[in-house]
């Protein structure tokens, strides 16, 4: 079971991350990356990293996202 | 109960694996935050479970600072889509 | 009134999160709930604070199973319209005027009527509640104002 | 022979599965529903709905400790923060122009 | 003083405590910012300098901070190539002493960002000196990225129109590269769980698969490449060192580049020592970039009217001639390679000096604009001309000695191509240097108002002057210094 | 090789995300797209060093009353801390210069930049 | 053209990389280098040498202390940086009458009430849960980077809601740079408390009756470093909104 999980995880990975790169909408694909970062939070704490999952949490998923989110409001949304 | 808290998780990834769709297929940036923010919800759920398939009740942690950063996510990204800024000014 | 109150709910979280009674441990939550408590309630909740009197909190008890009640009925409901291959729905905006002193009670109100089957709360004015309905029917709850006048039981008077 | 540790499995799994079915009823409204107010019925609703009876499960599971609390802190943070969201969401829609979905035209106007 | 233990956590510290504390000196007032600053590097140049009199005393030593002995903590190590942090203290404090008035006279920036420009010069500095003193494979990305980040944003500072866009260029392969940096060193550690230095040589002497060893080789050469600007990841040079404020400009060209090289040759010496991978392929590479870069480097920049801009070019092909000097490792070559690290340093800040006092008076930087300005900035011209003369490799200059071992070392490997390819590398570079020279003493000015202009301010002269002197006369010196750490790169690590 | 590669499936989910990483930092010109590249390479990179610290069935190493042999390794966590801390650095930084670059330039699309150069 | 020149980049950076980590000892066994090295030690003697049940904490504050000087360094460096990058004339002191100068730009909206007043109640709570989290890095999963990273995200969510006014308060201008910096000050501190106490920098006594004292120093560590970080996130936010 553990390892299907894993490898539905990983597989989660890579979809999100393809996802990033098909967005054109910066908005949508910096919140998409959220999900990644989120994802990621969990095969870290599946991995027995719980420390390094939580600030995944805290700054991969929350600050790395708001910055982005700053950024674009302050620049454009739209990917040319 | 091991195999049926992994079953419950493996079934919530697939889950929040077909919201990855309606985030990725939008129509609408509110669609993919929408999407994005059920992901989310599922996902805190899973690390309840995995934080009780470990039997380590300090794990219960991270699943609150994702529950709170995942609200804060959500709010900021409806407000920029909102007003285009972010700062809100009440005076 | 109000810090002594955010201090006590603050104080209770702590105990929550560390799961101990040592000394050290409750000695640094008081301290903390303390700080934090005067924070909330001079510079966070200046004017509407959330406190409740202990009548308003015991019905806020009673009325969170009653929510509780049509959360889980919503929910059903959603399921019954996802799962019909038809889908039958007909979305209408519909504004409601709901008049509370309170921010309080606003918020509860606009999360009632998210959390109660077919509708959602869209945008707050200062009287107007606009809410979105996934068919006019299930409206009639609001639009007879038996909601807001639980909301108002609980934390109005 | 039932023992107490037999009941809470079962109303674990009970709940659980609930829970779980609420959840996979919210993905298929995010993905069958017309238009996004829609899918945000689906989502506050059937989320909260999910998150708190698989949370609750969990609680039921862990037995009374102290990280029973964390878990319906957790449910109560799901309780106030997924209607939050929904209408944070629904108002930013919303303002931005979003006409919702209607169904005698099958299409948003 | 000298057997005080605690100077080699000291001379990392302090530049970084003191850039922490720069916007809290500055609160009241901005101007204190540079007399800090300045206050900061002479202690560290103090600790430098009693690290490096022990160092000749009595070779190596290293340091443990929070005493847990090396596989297990971190260890702070002083050899020979970490004196190099002498140069690094000397250009420092001249550039500081030279932003003093410098950035004040930049008319883009705004005043209130100017002690946050002391903050990242002292955060560069420290970044710098804890890289070239850590005996750490983790530590020394941690000082990497201080020091990258740091330059990344003095390259920005100036606010001109395309300085962010330069910065952002630098920015984003920087990042990759430290990226690569960062794998490497997790790669390093999976195969030998360890990430000291000396630790991981000896044991990935005994590491069975030699593939994730090669790769880890590979992708921290070309991660430390990219800081270095060798030929084909050279493209972010140019920009970010023309458009930075010329006090970064001489830090950059003289001293960051040159993290790179450091970086390799510590890498090398790992690999060197583990002696578990043929190095021959690697090093011939290397020998071809740096060729290629060298005549690269210098062909562009004989087009270049900028002078900034045709220093950067030079600076490319200068990095060519030390990782050939690395890359034919015989033993002159390195030494001359090595050696050149340092050399280059004083040449490049002292040109970058110069040409900084040239802007600061007339506000022109291209050779036409400044033709002629000789005549009235003569002291600065000289400093120019002495730079000129010494990179091209003159005797007795700091360059020719550099050169010499290089082009010996090429003999010695029995590969005189490349000894004919330096030599054709310094012909282009002694055109351009002319080329600079003629326009200043030769041709009559474009710009009638710059025979007008003063001699540069004191606080801009003294480096540039000081600078200069010292090309002429402490060329030889690191050459007999390095002689026993060049030594010890062909040997193993540690003993 | 393919038997070596499934076994190192952990491995190799990594090398894949940072391939799809470096995709997007070459073929996508927008400037904020390009940070997002370089952040999901940098997460890949994470993931990969935090496997290679995993034992199977292995427990957090935090030690405690309910804890129980055998621990992931601790260092690769501490290092991957280090890491992320870097990584929300350069992005802050890269986000700065890039809002920036939209003020002086009107434009963050790399195409147009060097247009305007 | 440029799509087959991506290609083949993507593909020399793929191929070799496989072919090195296919080669790396074999994932999940005890016996790869990785663990019986330096981290079994950490494992086997972490607990009490470090003073620290979270052996992460320990190996980041104690074993390897220095690279997390350096991590807060890096921080740090981020938000000089980004200062630096950022300020722009406009906001010179003289120009005080900010507002005015951007009176064309109409003020934004203010945010629904409902979610402002949910972050409001919510903010107290993840106030307290953030302390929590810094002061219990060495026995629980978190820790003082962790903690200040959720009060960062506490302090963006209050100025969304409330406005960049009444949040500034939270950061008066005096005590600003010594909470951006409290950081690596607190590391320079603890260092050389440690080199007095040890005579190594950074060094934590391990003596039985000096425990207390270590404990001490490791909190101290831990909220320097949480109000560091939540005042870095705080500072590059206000920033890059105002710019």
């Amino acid at each position: 079971m553990s390892v299907t999980f894993d490898i539905l995880l990983l597989l989660f990975l890579i979809t999100t991350a393809l996802a990033v790169a098909r967005a054109k909408d910066l908005l949508a694909a910096a919140i998409i990356f959220s999900s990644y970062s989120l994802v990621m939070c969990l095969l870290w704490q599946h991995r027995g990293a719980p420390d390094v999952a939580m600030t995944e949490a805290a700054v991969g998923a929350g600050i790395t996202t708001v910055l982005f989110l700053v950024a674009i409001a302050r620049t454009t949304r739209r990917e040319k | 109960m091991q195999s049926f808290f992994w079953g419950v998780g493996i079934f919530l990834l697939v889950n929040a694996f077909a919201c990855l769709w309606r985030a990725s297929a939008g129509p609408t940036v509110v669609d993919c935050i929408l999407a994005v923010n059920i992901i989310g919800t599922k996902t805190l759920v899973v690390l309840v479970l995995l934080a009780l398939v470990f039997g380590r009740a300090m794990l219960l942690d991270i699943a609150l600072v994702y529950g709170l950063l995942n609200f804060v996510i959500t709010v900021t990204a409806g407000r920029l889509l909102e007003t285009g800024r972010l700062a809100g000014d009440q005076s | 009134m109000k810090t002594t109150q955010a201090t006590t709910v603050l104080f209770a979280f702590w105990l929550v999160l560390t799961g101990s009674l040592g000394p050290l441990d409750l000695a640094l939550g008081v301290v903390l709930s303390l700080v934090l408590g005067v924070w909330a309630a001079r510079f966070l909740w200046p004017q509407d604070a959330p406190a409740l009197s202990p009548r308003q909190a015991v019905r806020l008890l009673l009325y969170i199973p009653r929510l509780l009640a049509s959360v889980l009925m919503a929910a059903l409901q959603v399921a019954e319209v996802v799962l019909d291959p038809q889908m039958p729905i007909d979305p209408v905006i519909i504004g409601h005027r709901a008049s509370f002193s309170r921010a309080v009670s606003r918020v509860a109100f606009a999360n009632s009527i998210t959390l109660t089957p077919g509708t959602l709360t869209v945008d707050v004015d200062a009287e107007t509640f606009y809410i979105h309905c996934l068919a006019e029917r299930f409206a009639t709850d609001i639009a007879t104002g038996d909601l807001e006048r639980r909301i108002s039981h609980v934390f109005e008077e | 022979m039932i023992s107490t540790a037999d009941i809470r499995d079962a109303t674990t799994v009970v709940l659980a599965a609930f829970g779980a079915l609420f959840f996979l009823v919210g993905t298929i409204g995010l993905l069958r529903l017309p238009d996004f107010y829609a899918r945000t019925h689906a989502a506050t609703k059937c989320d909260t709905v999910g998150a708190g009876s698989l949370l609750i499960a969990l609680a039921v599971f862990n037995g009374l400790d102290a990280s029973t609390g964390k878990i319906i802190a957790l449910a109560g943070l799901v309780l106030l923060s997924s209607p939050t969201t929904g209408h944070a969401l629904a108002r930013a829609a919303h303002r931005t122009g979003l006409a919702p979905w209607h169904a005698e035209k099958g299409r948003t106007p | 003083m000298l057997a005080w233990p605690h100077w080699l956590v000291v001379v990392v510290l302090v530049p970084l405590l003191g850039a922490v504390l720069t916007p809290v000196v500055s609160l009241r007032s901005r101007h204190v910012a540079p007399w800090w600053a300045l206050g900061v590097m002479s202690v560290t140049s103090t600790a430098a300098l009693f690290l490096i009199l022990r160092v000749a005393a009595e070779g190596p030593f290293s340091y443990l901070p929070g005493g847990w002995v090396p596989p297990y903590g971190i260890e702070l190590r002083f050899d020979e190539f970490s004196a190099s942090i002498s140069v690094i203290c000397l250009i420092g404090w001249l550039a500081v002493l030279y932003s003093l008035r410098y950035v004040e006279w930049l008319r883009e920036v705004p005043k209130q960002r100017i002690p946050y420009y002391y903050s990242l010069l002292l955060l560069n500095l420290g970044g710098m000196i804890g890289f070239v003193i850590t005996g750490d494979l983790f530590n020394m990305f941690v000082f990497l990225e201080i020091l990258s980040l740091s330059a990344y944003a003095l390259v920005a500072f100036s606010g001109e129109h395309i300085a962010e866009m330069a910065a952002f260029k630098y920015l984003l392969m920087g990042a990759i590269s430290s990226l690569l940096v960062l794998f490497s060193v997790g790669i390093l550690f999976g195969v030998t769980g360890s990430l000291n230095m000396a630790d991981v040589a000896t044991r990935l002497a005994s590491a069975e698969p030699v593939a994730p060893a090669a790769l880890a080789l590979g992708m921290l050469t070309v991660g430390l490449m990219v800081k270095a600007a060798l030929f084909p990841v050279h493209i972010w040079l140019p920009d970010a060192h023309a458009i930075a404020p010329s006090p970064i400009s001489a830090v950059l060209s003289g001293l960051v580049v040159k993290i790179g090289i450091i970086g390799m040759i510590r890498v090398y010496q790992i690999y060197n020592s583990a002696n578990m991978i043929d190095l021959h392929m690697l090093n011939q590479t290397l020998v071809w970039l740096g060729a290629i870069s060298i005549v690269m480097g210098a062909f562009f920049a004989i087009f270049q009217d900028d002078i900034k801009l045709m220093l950067a070019y030079s600076t490319i092909s200068n990095i060519g001639y030390i990782v050939m000097g690395l890359g034919l490792s015989t033993n002159s070559s390195i030494i001359g390679g090595s050696a050149h690290v340092f050399n280059h340093a004083l040449i490049k800040a002292t040109l970058f000096f110069a040409a900084g006092g040239l802007i600061y008076r007339t506000g022109y930087r291209t050779l036409t604009d400044l033709r002629g300005i000789g005549r009235s900035m003569p002291l600065t011209c000289i400093a120019i001309s002495i730079g000129a003369i010494s990179i091209v490799g003159i005797p007795p200059t700091a360059g020719f000695f550099c050169k010499w071992y290089i082009a010996l070392g090429a003999f010695e490997a029995d590969q005189p191509f490349f000894g004919f390819a330096l030599i054709f590398g310094a012909l282009f570079i002694f055109i351009y240097y002319i080329r600079m020279v003629n326009a200043f003493y030769f041709q009559a000015p474009t710009r009638p108002e710059i025979l007008e202009v003063e001699e540069a301010p004191a606080s801009i002269l003294f480096p540039t002057l000081l600078l200069a002197v010292l090309c002429l006369t402490v060329g030889p010196i690191p050459l007999t210094f390095i002689k026993p750490a060049a030594e010890l790169l062909l040997a193993p690590l540690g003993g | 090789m393919l038997q070596a590669l499934w076994d190192n499936l952990d491995y190799v989910a990594p090398v894949v995300l940072f391939c799809i990483g470096l995709y997007i930092i070459i073929a996508k010109n927008n400037l904020i797209k390009k940070f997002l590249g370089l952040n999901i390479m940098e997460t890949a990179v994470f993931s990969f060093i935090i496997a290679l610290g995993v034992v199977d069935g292995g427990d957090a190493p935090i030690m405690g009353a309910d804890a129980r042999a055998p621990f992931a390794s601790p260092v690769p966590q501490a290092l991957v801390l280090t890491g992320i801390v870097v990584a929300v650095s350069t992005t802050a930084l890269a986000l700065s210069l890039i809002i920036r670059i939209y003020r002086q330039c009107g434009t963050i699309e790399a195409d147009e930049l060097r247009e305007m150069e | 053209m440029k799509k087959a020149f991506v290609a083949a980049l993507l593909i020399i950076t793929a191929i070799p990389l496989l072919i090195g980590v296919a080669a790396l000892p074999p994932h999940g066994e005890t016996t790869a280098p990785v663990h019986t090295h330096i981290s079994a030690r950490y494992l086997m003697r972490g607990a009490e040498e470090a003073g620290a049940d979270n052996i992460v904490t320990g190996v980041l504050l104690n074993y390897r202390g220095l690279d997390t000087a350096g991590e807060v360094t890096v921080i740090f460096t981020a938000l000089v940086a980004g200062l630096a990058v950022l300020i722009t004339r406009r906001k010179e002191p003289g120009a005080k009458a900010d507002s005015a100068a951007r009176g064309d730009v109409p003020a934004p909206p203010p945010v629904s009430p409902v979610v402002s007043f949910v972050v409001q109640l919510l903010a107290p709570f993840i106030a307290l849960f953030a302390v929590y989290v810094i002061l219990n890095g060495h026995v629980t999963p978190g820790g003082g980077f962790q903690g200040g990273a959720i009060l960062g995200a506490l302090f963006i969510a209050l100025t969304i809601v409330l406005g960049e006014g009444r949040t500034r308060s939270l950061m008066p201008r005096l005590a600003l740079p010594w909470m951006q910096g409290a950081a690596l000050i607190s590391f320079v501190v603890v260092g050389v408390l440690g080199a007095g106490l040890t005579g190594y920098f950074l060094g934590f006594p391990a003596e039985a009756s000096l425990h207390l004292v270590r404990e001490l120093m490791m909190l101290v560590l831990e909220a320097g470093i949480g109000l560091g970080g939540a005042a870095i996130f705080a500072t590059l936010f206000l920033q890059m909104e105002a710019e």
